[in-house]
């Protein structure tokens, strides 16, 4: 960090909803510590930035960039690229940058399906010439260029490399502070390379203080079916808590008010994906077909399980809620039959 | 990119892999592979030679990784392993490729069989970089034995292990041991007199101070592992107090209620409510059935304790558990003959004079319910012709496919014994093919030919007393088909006797979960190789032997008693036995306390340490399965020579050839 | 679909029973599809369902997973915890797009070579059929076009 | 429990006891016969000898119209004879496209056609048994036939494997055992209940039908029967109308009553004999009738008692 001058700051917003800039305001007065700590260098939603004055920058000018958001179409990228060569240090904010978050739930259909549900196919909308954005439109005042709308959506470090990936939906405060500290401060940091920071390293159910007992769950239920025990896990109850597959660092916030862990933190070290890893931990403990089995009937035991399984409605949804871009198969395929058309 | 060294070893197998699978190109590809130092192809790698190669290349090439790609690893991972630890490297650094049973000898199409083969190598490279050096865990093993069944193979390997001076607990679960060979009258070939040879093996085992004999008992559980085995057994109550019981058998004698014995008199004879199963029966013990007896149905009578001179009759005696240590087990628990009544058309249980091959047994035998006589059901008229049928039960789509074995050679004896007591009686034997495999058998079918049996080729179509032709009134009619003559005949007798095959223990499913062996279709237990291993099981330290493994004779059922006999001092004597390594761990500090696994482990390796809020897992409990290491949400538990790199790793090589040729976007830090 | 597609199958074969019954077939000279490309677990529970996912993305055409008959399972009812895994994931990837036919779960006890032969031979039939899935190239490939090669030809008319 | 019926032409003529008895007792069991419309004859046993395809075509026929008048997708032709062929010609044409071709060309000359499959045939005793069921037999019989001693005759044409469903054993089926002894009859051991009894046989050679006639009539008469129960009108034929030529001819004295199992089951249902054709056998059953009611100990040896002391103890069949 330069002696005197003020190291550079900056923080971009991708395919996101400003959750994680809310999020960082809300560090209350330690906002004050940053703008104290820091030149901020880039920060276009909370002052008019323009593209060319990073282009302005020479490589490596900004110390510390907070990339939120994911990749959903061409600017996207571009911008990553951007920032990537002018910033010393890239860090992936948020889960929307870390893995795809909620943008990359529409990896679960088609890209011609997403932009016909939002702007053909639904009622408050009034679209008679069937017009969908393009990249370039001929109009009499000359062409307009708009970003190319990506088939898949792509968490940050499918685009370009990246040091540090904070995860949470949003980071929680706190974590964002105690980040920043350590970079005023210039505490080391752990060595670069997609390191996650502002986290745990162990599962939500640490962190949660439900009382868990041995798993036997008869069936699944959703949020309105059922009002759950306030003491209890709620895995154990039926209720798809993710907390067992997902990092802890959010102090089991949503547990601790009787909702479910939905999985926003991210995977676990040493988990390639965690959907698939939900499936492994969830299903080896459905109680059905425990029990004597000498000379049982295997269709039968089948279907059982079966009809347990379907009270778990929507799995993709539920297990890639935030984590679909960067699970193995990262998308569904445009071309099977069980993909849902049109349908957002 | 790792540094390990990796040498790879295609075997030719003679031609049984290079028939099919181009080994030298594989061997040459091999040698392209990342990591992959030294690509030999050779004959035959599980010689001595070429064992020595890969032990040359170890020293003075410094390989940290072998592969072989030949057979079954269920064949030669064991050889394999030595060799690498004779050459210093730990075995489980080692990994083998099935290109053999897997591969060609699963197809003709030789490029399909070289590719597959290309794969597998390719896999096995990337899976054994992954590999870590482990170690074998010594397991100690108590002296102790459990030997379930007192059968002739249970009696053989009792005695076998008690007199090599270790300690057998015997269960069985009749009142006393002995088995089905107890219920015979004389043996084949050599007309031995059943209880003659085997009386003094059970007295052998009555007064073998080394033997705990459990009769009237159960097993109800099983925990642990080799070595380490806790078996819960119930001994029912007898009600017959056994220290004060001198085995006089007034009280039998005094019990006013008689019932029939379906089980040792194979339902032809009756016994006491209160009865031994046999003269001889060891222990001497009598038991009172309660189904049966007056007192316990009815609160009244008491005459057996009235007179017994030993005031040994208690009536409140209750059923004891016993918790036994033991190092091994021995199931011996024998057979069950084929019920023909599920053969309608042969009449049994319909037609009086229709006899089954058991019941027979008993009615020739001296200690029978007819002392020896044979006469037809009404208990007085002796036959004057009889037909004794082969293969009823056996040998049959629609009921048992396989042979039984022994039934052609006890129809023989039958016929002998039939000549001996009735001269004038014409005996009869229909069969599809005589079975005299062992030694002496044949001769003794010859003998039996000439003494004037007449065998019919055919099987019996029915058995029915609707006489039609002159000479059939009252008799038995045989429908048959005579194939050697290619005519269908009728032939009256006076007698029948089915000649039942053997089956599995109706509960040997239910036995075979308590001991966690597996059941083949028609209920036999599976032995670890049917030709190199028969009396040895898929679980450690379990061993089984006799009929439970398949219809066998006698000298079969001690041959096998007394192997398995042996296996088990191979063990005890040994003192500790080395177990496989495959094991999971728990890493306490990414265990979040979710306690996913809790429930999964069958053997319950996994407990939950309240106070840390962590589990673990207890590594001699566990048996490797890798349920808990897959069902892991925070990856804490790893299961040693299986974990998710090497599997992971292994998929990617196994999948060498469709890798696309671009990767996705290059920054694809995956 | 050009005829030289050959599906490739990973097989996950469980060290008691399928595994055998694959030896089995070898020894016994039965011939079956050769697309089967065979993984020895020590049970069918230990198969996560991240390695079908991943067999899947690194350019399998199906996965077929074989385990003991419920109530013959070695470790007592270790099938059972992949049978219900299976019926699981099952659903999850119809939604992915994936049919049904391409991840697969048969019972192969160790005497029936002959039963797993069959499974491999219907398996490869029916996704000779389906066509490849070749994931990476096909799904996660087709949109591998960066920003450079997009021009104002691509314009359309309003 | 609404069914086609298809009465067949004997249960018109010779065997209009089993179609009167049949009717009686299904009221009482809940069973809806509806007859189908312009049904004919099915060839009984000797038109499949002549000519095949018209043969197939003629019963087909009947399926066609059962299939069209959708009275319900199960058909009951208590006549063994029309069973089988009803079944036999509705299996055949499922099997071979080509014969259900050939048989609908034919049908189509009349406006007919049927596809296989779409028509189950069942047989009387078969709903009886399966869909009625024991208990509900049980609970309409009034005058239980206590003292009448019956041989369960079921000929060899309702129990043959291979049509369909296993109707019972084939080797030794008991459904009309347990059927009689549920209606309080004591039922007699019959060991040639699914032999042949000669079917038409009577026209081509008589000595040969005599005989296999003779065989069931000693049989059921060695076993002490009072009357022999029966479920198809050629076997009631052969064993009755020809049971004096029999005695005639063997110079024996047979006279064992054969009715209808319908028939006893009306009677035990408390249905007047005349309504359900007795008397119109040839053997006349009424003397043997008169021990309803009166338990009379049969005279002879009992078969299975062990009174005697050295006599050995006989295995229990499973379900006695």
């Amino acid at each position: 960090m330069a002696a005197k001058e003020k190291p550079k700051f900056a923080m971009y917003w991708a395919a996101s909803c400003g959750g994680c800039e809310i999020s960082t305001l809300n560090m209350g007065d330690k906002i004050l510590e940053v703008d104290k700590a820091f030149d901020v260098a880039f920060w276009p939603c909370v002052a008019d930035f323009k593209v060319k004055d990073v282009e302005g920058y020479p490589d490596g000018y900004i110390d510390l960039c907070l990339f939120n958001g994911a990749i959903r179409n061409s600017e996207n990228e571009e911008m990553a690229h951007l920032l990537r060569k002018k910033s010393k240090v890239l860090v992936a904010f948020g889960s929307c940058a870390s893995e795809g978050c909620i943008p990359a739930l529409s990896n679960l259909t088609t890209a011609e399906a997403t932009l016909r549900t939002v702007y053909l196919d639904n009622p408050s909308t009034d679209n008679p010439k069937k017009v969908l954005p393009q990249p370039f439109t001929k109009v009499p005042e000359g062409t307009i260029q708009i970003p190319v709308f990506y088939e898949r959506v792509k968490s940050l470090d499918q685009v370009v490399p990246v040091d540090y990936v904070m995860p949470g939906c949003p980071p929680e405060s706190h974590q964002i502070a105690a980040v920043m500290d350590a970079v005023i401060t210039s505490v080391l940091l752990p060595p670069p390379g997609r390191t996650i920071i502002g986290a745990g390293s162990v599962a939500v159910c640490e962190e949660c203080p439900r009382q868990k007992n041995v798993k036997r769950i008869k069936r699944f239920y959703r949020s309105h079916e059922i009002t759950p025990d306030p003491e209890i896990c709620l895995l154990e109850q039926g209720i798809l808590c993710m907390g067992i597959a997902t990092r802890a660092g959010c102090g089991a916030l949503c547990p601790r008010v009787n909702m479910r862990c939905e999985g926003c933190y991210g995977p676990l070290d040493g988990i390639e994906d965690q959907g698939a890893n939900m499936i492994a931990a969830i299903a080896s403990v459905i109680e059905e077909g425990s029990g004597p089995l000498a000379g049982i009937d295997e269709a039968d035991l089948q279907r059982r399980i079966g009809e347990v399984m379907d009270t778990l409605v929507d799995p993709a949804g539920t297990f890639y809620r935030f984590n679909m871009a960067r699970s193995l198969l990262m998308r569904a395929r445009p071309t099977g039959h069980g993909v849902e058309k049109g349908v957002a | 990119m790792s540094e390990e060294r990796v040498g790879v070893y295609i075997c030719h197998c003679g031609s049984n892999i290079a028939g099919t699978v181009a080994v030298e190109e594989v061997s040459q590809w091999a040698a392209g592979l990342p990591n992959v130092v030294v690509s030999r192809d050779y004959k035959f790698m599980c010689s001595s030679l070429g064992q020595e190669l890969v032990e040359k290349d170890i020293k003075e090439l410094g390989l940290t990784r072998v592969v072989v790609a030949a057979c079954s690893p269920h064949m030669h991972e064991r050889t394999f392993r030595a060799t690498c630890e004779r050459a210093g490297l730990n075995p489980f650094l080692f990994e083998m490729a099935n290109i053999r049973e897997l591969d060609s000898w699963a197809t003709d199409d030789r490029v399909a069989a070289t590719q597959k083969a290309k794969a597998m190598v390719s896999a096995a490279v990337r899976r054994v970089i992954h590999h870590q050096p482990l170690q074998l865990l010594p397991v100690n093993i108590n002296p102790n034995t459990l030997i379930v069944g007192g059968g002739i193979a249970g009696i053989t390997a009792a005695l076998e292990i008690a007199n090599a001076g270790y300690h057998v607990y015997l269960v069985e679960r009749e009142p006393s041991i002995g088995g089905h060979m107890a219920q015979l009258d004389k043996t084949f070939p050599t007309l031995d007199c059943s209880a003659c040879i085997l009386t003094p093996k059970m007295v052998d085992v009555a007064q073998n101070k080394n033997i705990t004999l459990l009769s009237w008992s159960q097993v109800e559980a099983v925990e642990g592992y080799v070595g380490n085995f806790t078996v819960t057994v119930r001994k029912k109550a007898r009600h017959v107090n056994e220290e004060k019981c001198t085995g006089c058998g007034i009280c039998i004698e005094k019990c006013p209620k008689r019932v029939i014995d379906e089980v040792f008199e194979a339902g032809l004879g009756y016994r006491k409510a209160i009865y031994r199963p046999f003269p001889q029966a060891v222990p001497k013990y009598p038991v009172i059935d309660t189904a049966s007896c007056i007192f316990f149905q009815r609160g009244k009578c008491k005459a057996c304790q009235m007179f017994c001179p030993a005031e040994a009759i208690d009536f409140e005696q209750q059923d004891q558990i016993l918790k036994l240590e033991v190092g091994n087990i021995i199931l011996a628990t024998g057979y069950d003959t084929f019920d023909p009544r599920r053969i309608p058309q042969y009449g049994y249980g319909r037609l009086a004079n229709v006899f089954t091959s058991l019941e027979f047994e008993r009615m020739v035998n001296a200690a029978g319910p007819t002392g020896g006589r044979i006469v037809l059901r009404d208990g007085v008229t002796t036959p004057k012709s009889v037909a004794i049928i082969h293969c009823v039960g056996s040998r049959d789509k629609n009921y048992n496919e396989h042979c039984s074995r022994v039934c052609c050679m006890y129809s023989l004896k039958f016929s002998h014994l039939l000549h001996e007591r009735l001269p004038d009686a014409q005996v009869y034997e229909f069969y599809i093919d005589i079975r005299a495999t062992a030694k002496r058998y044949e001769e003794f079918y010859h003998r039996i030919l000439e003494e004037g049996t007449r065998f019919i080729r055919g099987r019996v179509a029915e058995v029915t007393d609707a006489a039609r032709l002159p000479g059939e009134e009252g008799k038995l009619i045989v429908q048959y088909e005579d194939t050697l003559i290619g005519k269908q005949r009728r032939l009256p007798v006076d007698m029948v006797i089915l000649s039942v095959g053997m089956e599995a223990r109706r509960d040997s499913r239910e036995l075979a979960q308590i001991f966690g062996l597996g059941c083949e279709y028609n209920g036999f237990f599976i032995e670890r190789h049917p030709k190199l291993d028969p009396v040895n099981t898929m679980t450690e330290g379990i061993q089984i032997a006799g009929a439970c493994q398949g219809p066998m004779a006698i000298p079969e059922a001690v041959a096998q008693g007394a192997a398995a006999a042996a296996r088990v001092l191979s063990l005890i004597s040994q003192g500790t036995v080395m177990m496989e390594p495959v094991r999971a761990h728990i890493d306490a500090e990414k265990c979040s306390g979710c306690r996913i696994c809790n429930n999964l482990c069958p053997y319950n390796a996994i407990v939950f340490h309240e106070d840390r809020k962590v589990s673990e897992v207890i590594t001699a409990l566990c048996q490797g399965c890798g349920a808990c290491v897959a069902a892991c949400p925070s990856a804490a538990i790893t299961g040693a020579h299986f974990t998710d790199e090497q599997v992971m790793a292994q998929i990617e090589g196994m999948l060498w050839d469709v890798q696309p040729q671009f990767a996705v976007t290059s920054t694809e830090t995956r | 679909m050009d005829n030289s597609y050959e599906p490739i199958i990973v097989g996950f074969l469980c060290n008691w029973c399928s595994y055998r019954a694959a030896d089995l077939a070898g020894t016994s000279r039965l011939h079956y599809a050769p697309n089967m490309r065979p993984i020895r677990v020590m049970c069918s529970a230990r198969v996560e369902p991240q390695f079908v996912l991943k067999a899947l993305r690194e350019g399998a055409d199906g996965v077929l997973i074989a385990g003991c008959h419920p109530g013959e399972c070695h470790y007592v009812d270790g099938n059972i915890k992949t049978l219900r895994r299976y019926e699981l994931l099952k659903r999850m990837l119809r939604q992915l797009g994936i049919e049904e036919e391409r991840v697969q779960l048969v019972w192969a006890a160790a005497s029936e070579g002959n039963v797993l032969a069959d499974a491999v031979n219907r398996m490869t039939e029916q996704l000779r059929r389906l066509g490849p899935l070749r994931w990476r190239e096909t799904v996660l490939g087709e949109d591998g076009r960066t920003v450079e090669h997009v021009d104002d030809t691509m314009a359309k008319e309003v | 429990m609404k069914y086609g019926y298809y009465p067949g032409c004997s249960l018109e003529r010779n065997a209009a006891a089993y179609h009167q008895s049949a009717m009686a007792v299904a009221g009482p069991l809940g069973i809806d016969l509806i007859e189908i419309d312009d049904w004919n004859c099915c060839g009984a046993t000797e038109y499949f000898s002549i000519n095949l395809l018209p043969a197939y075509a003629l019963v087909a026929r009947n399926l066609a119209l059962a299939q069209h008048q959708g009275v319900s997708d199960q058909l009951v032709a208590p006549c063994s004879a029309c069973f089988l062929n009803l079944t036999k010609t509705d299996r055949y044409m499922a099997d071979s496209p080509k014969l259900a071709a050939d048989i609908n060309e034919a049908l189509a000359a009349g406006g007919l056609h049927y596809t296989p499959g779409s028509v189950r045939v069942r047989h009387l005793l078969d709903i009886i048994v399966n869909d009625v069921g024991y208990d509900v037999v049980a609970a309409r019989v009034s005058k239980p036939l206590i003292g009448l001693r019956v041989a369960a005759y079921y000929g060899c044409l309702i129990v043959r494997p291979g049509y369909g469903g296993m109707l019972d054993d084939p080797e030794h089926p008991t459904i009309m055992d347990k059927l009689l002894r549920v209606l309080g009859a004591e039922v007699v051991d019959f060991p040639l209940r699914t032999q042949c009894c000669g079917g038409h046989m009577t026209q081509i050679s008589q000595e040969v039908a005599y005989e296999m006639i003779r065989r069931l009539l000693k049989n059921a008469a060695d076993y002490e029967a009072d009357v022999i129960a029966t479920a198809c009108p050629m076997c009631q034929l052969n064993l009755d109308a020809y049971q004096a030529n029999v005695n005639q001819f063997f110079k024996t004295d047979y006279m064992i009553p054969v009715l209808y199992f319908t028939q006893l089951m009306g009677l035990a249902f408390g249905a007047p004999p005349d309504e359900l054709g007795i008397g119109k056998e040839f053997v006349d059953a009424r003397p043997a009738l008169s021990k309803i009611g009166v338990a009379m100990p049969s005279s002879g040896t009992p078969r299975r008692s062990e009174t005697s002391k050295e006599a050995l103890p006989m295995p229990r069949l499973e379900e006695e």
